[in-house]
C-alpha cells in the first residue's frame, strides 16, 4: 500500500550540488532516468484510471489531468527531499506523486471519502501531503504562488538549504502575483523555482490569445534567471531543474523555468458536455500526442538496453499499485458528517 | 414565454440588453466559449470588439471595469467563480464601491459583474463560497441574487442598466433548473422582493440558492397545516425590508435561510432589521437556517450536511411553531 | 504598569514576543521606519532575517505569510492601512481562511495580520473602513480589537500565540491616547469580552474605535440617571456572547456601537444573535449605532457626521429607556 | 478665477502624431517650453503654499508633494487633450494641474470645502476632474492602473485617437497590477502610457531596497516598449511622452516610461513629527536639489533669451493665481452635513 518512494529526507541526490553551469550539465544515468520513466507512468496510469472512474459518474467533483504533462512533475521532483516544499495548481495529481505522496490516500481524496489525505473536505483540487513537504493542490490560479514564496522565504530562515518550488500554469503566468513573487525572490535571493507548466493552454484559451511575449522572459527584469525548457524531455527538465535547485540551495536565489509541453485531455473531464464548441482541432492533439513524454523517454531507454521484459515488468508493477490505490478509495468509508465541522480553527 | 434555465434566461437577456445599448461590452476569462453558458454566442453576435477573453488577471479585470465604466461605456465584467472576486477584491472595494462617492458624483459607474456562487457540486472551498454579505458591508454596490430563470432575465436586464455597481450572483450548485422565462422587454426593479407563495403563520425569507429548498419545505409544511408565506428578495442590497416587514406583522414569526456563513451573514442583516421594525409583533425570535462558520467541504456527504435543506428550514419553522 | 500609547503597548507585546519565540518572523512595507509605530526598534533589536520591509506587494504578502506559517514560521504580516487588506484579499479569503480546512488539518497558520483601520483623521474612504465584518463573515480567521492600550497588549500577544489566522485591528483615528499598560507576562485570551462598566438598565457592546465614546456616554447617562452596563468584546470573531447575554438578561435592554457600515456590520451580527437568546427578556428592539452605508468622506465636517460619537449612543439609548 | 489652459480639446499639438522614431524626435520651441516652464513653476507654486499652510495646521487631512518631480507632469500632459484620460496616485497635484484641472476647486478640496472639486468628499488624495479627463488622484497604490487601463480600453472602443496615461511611483510597480495591465495592454493594443515616476522611494524605502531590476525593462517581456528618461528635464520627458502617445494614438499600443526623477520633500508632509528616525540623509537631498526641474529649465530659456523680465511677470502671474486660488479656498464653506449621505449610488 506504500507509495512508490524515489527518494527519502535522507538520500539526497548526489547531483543536487551540482554547480549552476550549462557546462557541467550532467547526464541522467539510466537507472534514473528509468526512474522516472517509472514515475510518469504511474502518474499517467493513476490519470488514465481516474478519467475512466470519471466517465463512470464514480467521482463527486471536477478532475483536471496532466495527461501529457509528466515529465515536468517527474523531472523536477526527483532532485526534491521531503523537506522541500511543493505547491501545485488545479492540475496537481502529478506533482503530488512525483513528490513522493501517498497514491491510495490521493485517490480516496478524490473519491471524497474518509482516508482521503485531506479526510475527503478538499478534493482533487487540493490533495496535499504535508508531511512529503506537498503543501497543496490549490483551486486558485496563482494561488500557489504566494504560498510557495513564503514556504521559501521559511526555508531560507532555517538555513538547511532546502527549497520550495511551485508549480503553474502559462495561464497563472498572467497573474500578478508572479510579478510580485519574482521580485520579492530576487531581492531577498529566496530559495525559490518557478516552475510553470506552458501546457498551451489558459482553460480553453489558446496560450498566444491571453499571454504576451514568452513567459520565460518574464524573470529577466528582475535578475531572475529565466529558461525554456521542452517540457516533454524529463532528462531536458531534470537538467533545468537539477541547476536551478542547486542554485536556490547552494543560497544564489531564485530561477523561472518555463517548460514547454501540451495538454492532451480536456482542461477538466467531461469539458465537452457543457462547451458549446470545441477550442481546438482534434488534428492538433493527434500532433502533439507523437511528442508525449513517455513515449519519449521509453524510446531513451530502449536505446540503453532496457528489455520489453523490464518494461513489462514496471507496467505489470504500476499498474498493481493503481489497483491497489482504487479498491482502497472504493472500499473506504464516507466522512463522518461531525469533520465538516472540525479543522476551521486550530 | 418558455422554459428555460437560468443560464440562458441570463444569456437572452444579456443578448436583448447588448443588442439595444451599443455602449455595453462583456469581458471575462473564456467568456467566448463560455463554460457556464451565460456568455454563450455574444462574440459570435457582437463581435471581438465588444465581447472580450481576458487573460487570468483578476486584478487588473476589476480595475479596468471600473475604468472604462467612468470613461463612458457600460461593462459587464464577468468573474466567473464568486471566489475570484476576492482575487480582484482591490478594485472592487477600493474603487468600484468608493469612486463614485470620493469624486463627489462626477462619474457614473455602470458596472455588471457576474459570478457564479454557492456550493452544491463538490468543488470544495475554493469555488463555493457565497460571499454576498461582504459585498453588501461594501456599502457602493448592489447586490443581485436571482431564485428563479424568469427573475434572472429580469434582473440581468435592470442590473446592466443600472448606473451603479452591481454583483450579479447566479447560484451555481442548484441554479440551473427551469422556468418560465418571459420573451423580450422583461424587467424587474432592483430591490423589490416577491411573494413567491402567501401564507399566515410564518414568514420564510429565502435567499438565491435557498429559494428552491424553501420552497420544498413550504409545500411540505403546507401538507402538515402550516401556512408559510415564502419571500425571495432577488436583490439583497438594496433590500426590500418593507415588504418583509409587512409580511412578519401578519405572521408574527421570520425564518430567513442564506447560504452565506452565519457570522455577519445577510441572514443576521435581515433578522435585526426586521426584528427592530417588528418587535411587539414578533412572537418568537427571528430563526436563521445558514451554513455554519466553515467552508465548503468536497465530500458530498459534508456538502450536504452544511448546506441548509429543506428539511432544516422545516424545523427551525416547526421550532418557531411551538 | 506605566501608562502608554496604544501603539507602544503593541510594539512593547509584539517585542516580548519576538524575544520568548525566534520562530516570530515579521514583515511589511516600511516596518523598519514604522510609521504607525507599533514596529519601531524590532529591525534594531532582531535583525534583517526577522523582521522585513517588503515592496508593495500585498497580493504575494499575504500569500507568503499563509506559506510561511504552514512552513513552520509563526508570522506577523503588518498590512498598514486596514484597506489593504482588500488588495492582499485574496490569499486571506481563499488560503488563509480555508487552507487548514481543504488540508484536512495537516497545518497550522499562526499568523497575525495587523492593521489600522478606521475613520477620524481625514484620510478619507480608501484609508478608512471598518472591515472587520467582512472577515468576520470569513470562518476562518480570528479577529481583535482592542480598545484599550492595556488590552492592546494583552490581545497582541495572545494573536501571536495563536496557532489560527488572526486579524489584529487597531483603530487608527481615536485609539491613540494612553491607558495603564501591566509590564510584562499579560495575556488576554482571544474570545473573552470585558464589562468595563457595570450598570442596571441597559448593556451597550462598544467595538474597537467605539469603546472611548461609549464610555463617555455612559458616563454621561449615569449624569442624569441611567445606569448603563458597558461591554468590550476585544474579540470579534470568537464574539463572547455568553457576556453580552448575560447582560442583557439583566438589563433587558442592548445598544451595540460599531465604526462598521451597518449593512452586515457586527452589530447585525450581535443584534440577531443576542436578540435570537434574550428573546423573552429584551424590553425593546437592539439598536445599532453605526456609520450609514457610507464610505468615509474627506471633510471633518463630513466624517464627524459620519462616525458615531457619544451623542448618537446616548440618543440610542434614551430612545430604548422610553 | 480660471486654471491656466495651455490647450484645449480642439487644439491639440501638431507633434501629436509624430511618428514613433527617434530620428524624427523633434525639438520644442521655446514658446512651448517657456508655457511648460509656467506650468512646473504653478505646481510648484502651489505646492509649497500647501506645505506652509499644511505646517500652520489649517489642513484637514495629509498631502504627498510632488515638489522636484513636476517635469513629469508637465512634459507629459501638454501632450493631451481634455478627451484623453490621466489617473494619477496620492502624489497627484501635479499631475491634476498638468491636465488642466481647476486650481481654486482643488485647493477647496485639499481644505475639504464644498466647492472643493469632489465636494470634500474625496481630499488631496482623490483630487479629479472628470470634465478635464482626469479620473482622480488614488490612495491605493497601484489603483490607478487598473483604472487607466479600462479608460484606455474605452478610448479604443470609441475610435477618436484618445489615449489613457497613468502616472505612478516606482513603488507601484511592484504591485501586480502593473504587469497584468502590461499584458492585457499588449495583446489588446490598448493606447495606455504608462508613466512610471520614478523618485528614489517607496514611502520610506529606498527603491533599491524593495524594486529589483530596472523598471523599464519590466515592459519588455510584454513586447511592449520600455525606456527610462531624465525625469528631471521636462523636454526629454516631453519627447519621451510625445512619441508614446502619438504611437498610442496612432493605434499602435502601449509604452511604459520610467521618469527618473527625485522628491524634495517627504513622502508625507510632517513625515518628521511621527518617524522614529530619518531615512535618508539631508546631504543626499542637498545634492539632488542641483537637479531640480524648474532650475534646469529655467537655464534653458534664459540661453533661448527670454529675460528677468519675463520670468518676473510669469512668477507674479503665478503667485497671483495661487494667492487667488487659496483664497477661494479658504473662503468657501464648508459642506452640508447632508452630502456625506449622497453619490454612494448613481
Ligand atoms: C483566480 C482564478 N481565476 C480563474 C480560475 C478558473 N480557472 C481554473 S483553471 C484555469 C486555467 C488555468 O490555466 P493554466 O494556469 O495555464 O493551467 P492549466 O489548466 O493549463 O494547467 C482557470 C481560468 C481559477 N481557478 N482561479
Ligand atoms: C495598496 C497600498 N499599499 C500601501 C499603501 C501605503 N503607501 C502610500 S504611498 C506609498 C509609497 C508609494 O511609493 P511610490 O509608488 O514610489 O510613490 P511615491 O510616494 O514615491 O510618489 C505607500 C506604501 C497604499 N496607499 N496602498
Ligand atoms: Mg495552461
Ligand atoms: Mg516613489
Amino acid at each position: 500500500m506504500e507509495n512508490m518512494r524515489l527518494h527519502s529526507s535522507t538520500d539526497r541526490q548526489p547531483n543536487d550540488a551540482a554547480p549552476a553551469s550549462e557546462a557541467a550539465a550532467p547526464a541522467a544515468t539510466t537507472e534514473l532516468l528509468l526512474a522516472m520513466y517509472r514515475l510518469m507512468l504511474l502518474i499517467r496510469t493513476t490519470e488514465e484510471r481516474l478519467a475512466k472512474v470519471q466517465a463512470s459518474g464514480a467521482l463527486p467533483g471536477p478532475v483536471h489531468l496532466s495527461v501529457g504533462q509528466e515529465a515536468v512533475a517527474a523531472g523536477v521532483c526527483v532532485h526534491l527531499t521531503d523537506r522541500d516544499w511543493i505547491t501545485s495548481n488545479h492540475r496537481g495529481h502529478g506533482h503530488f506523486l512525483a513528490k513522493s505522496g501517498d497514491l491510495p490516500r490521493m485517490i480516496a481524496e478524490v473519491f471524497g471519502r474518509a482516508t482521503g489525505v485531506c479526510g475527503g473536505k478538499g478534493g482533487s483540487m487540493h490533495v496535499a501531503d504535508v508531511s512529503k513537504g506537498i503543501l497543496g493542490a490549490n483551486g486558485i490560479v496563482g494561488g500557489g504562488i504566494g504560498l510557495g514564496t513564503g514556504a521559501a522565504w521559511a526555508e531560507q530562515l532555517r538555513g538547511d538549504g532546502n527549497v520550495a518550488v511551485v508549480f503553474f500554469g502559462d495561464g497563472a503566468a498572467n497573474q500578478g502575483v508572479m510579478f510580485e513573487a519574482l521580485n520579492i525572490a530576487a531581492l531577498w535571493k529566496l530559495p525559490l523555482i518557478l516552475v510553470c507548466e506552458n501546457n498551451g493552454f489558459s482553460e480553453f484559451s489558446p496560450s498566444a490569445t491571453v499571454t504576451a511575449g514568452e513567459i520565460w522572459r518574464r524573470a529577466e527584469p528582475f535578475g531572475v534567471p529565466g529558461l525554456a525548457v521542452d517540457g516533454n524531455d524529463v532528462v531536458a527538465v531534470w537538467r533545468a531543474a537539477g541547476t536551478a535547485i542547486a542554485r536556490a540551495r547552494a543560497g544564489a536565489g531564485s530561477t523561472l523555468i518555463e517548460a514547454r509541453t501540451y495538454r492532451l485531455r480536456g482542461h477538466v473531464e467531461a469539458e465537452m458536455t457543457f462547451l458549446s464548441k470545441a477550442y481546438r482541432e482534434d488534428a492538433e492533439i493527434e500532433a502533439r500526442r507523437a511528442h508525449e513524454p513517455l513515449m519519449q523517454a521509453r524510446r531513451k531507454l530502449e536505446q540503453a538496453g532496457i528489455t520489453a521484459a523490464t518494461f513489462a515488468g514496471i507496467e505489470a508493477e504500476v499498474l498493481a499499485q493503481v489497483d491497489d490505490a482504487f479498491k482502497f478509495a472504493e472500499e473506504s468509508p464516507w466522512p463522518a458528517v461531525e469533520s465538516a465541522y472540525t479543522h476551521m480553527f486550530s | 414565454m418558455a422554459k428555460k434555465r437560468m443560464v440562458q434566461a441570463i444569456n437572452e437577456g444579456i443578448a436583448e440588453e447588448m443588442a439595444r445599448d451599443p455602449s455595453i461590452v462583456l469581458f471575462g476569462e473564456d467568456v467566448e466559449v463560455s463554460p457556464i453558458g451565460d456568455t454563450r454566442n455574444l462574440f459570435e453576435r457582437f463581435g471581438p470588439a465588444r465581447v472580450r477573453n481576458t487573460p487570468i488577471s483578476e486584478t487588473v479585470m476589476t480595475g479596468m471595469a471600473v475604468g472604462a465604466a467612468a470613461a463612458g461605456y457600460r461593462v459587464i465584467c464577468h468573474l466567473f467563480y464568486g471566489n475570484f472576486i476576492y482575487t480582484g477584491f482591490d478594485a472592487i472595494a477600493n474603487q468600484a464601491a468608493k469612486l463614485r462617492y470620493m469624486l463627489g458624483g462626477q462619474i457614473r459607474l455602470p458596472i455588471t459583474f457576474m459570478a457564479v456562487i454557492g456550493g452544491g457540486r463538490s468543488v470544495a472551498a475554493q469555488h463555493s463560497d457565497s460571499m454576498h454579505p461582504t459585498l453588501m458591508n461594501l456599502g457602493g454596490v448592489k447586490v443581485v441574487m436571482p431564485g428563479s430563470p424568469g427573475d434572472a432575465k429580469g434582473l440581468i436586464k435592470s442590473s446592466i442598466r443600472d448606473d451603479s455597481p452591481v454583483f450579479f450572483l447566479q447560484a451555481a450548485g442548484r441554479g440551473g433548473e427551469s422556468g418560465e422565462v418571459p420573451d423580450g422587454e422583461y424587467v424587474i426593479p432592483l430591490g423589490k422582493a416577491i411573494i413567491l407563495r402567501p401564507g399566515s403563520n410564518v414568514t420564510v425569507v429565502a435567499i438565491g440558492s435557498m429559494v428552491k429548498p424553501a420552497q420544498r419545505a413550504c409545500d411540505e409544511l403546507a401538507k402538515a397545516g402550516v401556512s408559510a408565506e415564502l419571500i425571495d428578495p432577488r436583490c439583497v442590497m438594496p433590500f426590500d425590508f418593507d415588504t418583509v416587514v409587512d409580511s412578519v406583522k401578519r405572521t408574527g414569526r421570520l425564518v430567513i435561510v442564506d447560504e452565506a456563513r452565519r457570522t455577519c451573514s445577510a441572514a443576521s442583516e435581515i433578522a435585526a432589521t426586521v426584528t427592530e421594525r417588528t418587535f411587539g409583533t414578533l412572537r418568537a425570535p427571528a430563526r436563521r437556517v445558514t451554513v455554519e462558520d466553515v467552508a465548503m467541504p468536497y465530500s458530498p456527504i459534508l456538502e450536504k450536511a452544511v448546506i441548509p435543506d429543506h428539511l432544516r428550514i422545516m424545523e427551525a419553522v416547526r421550532g418557531l411553531m411551538q
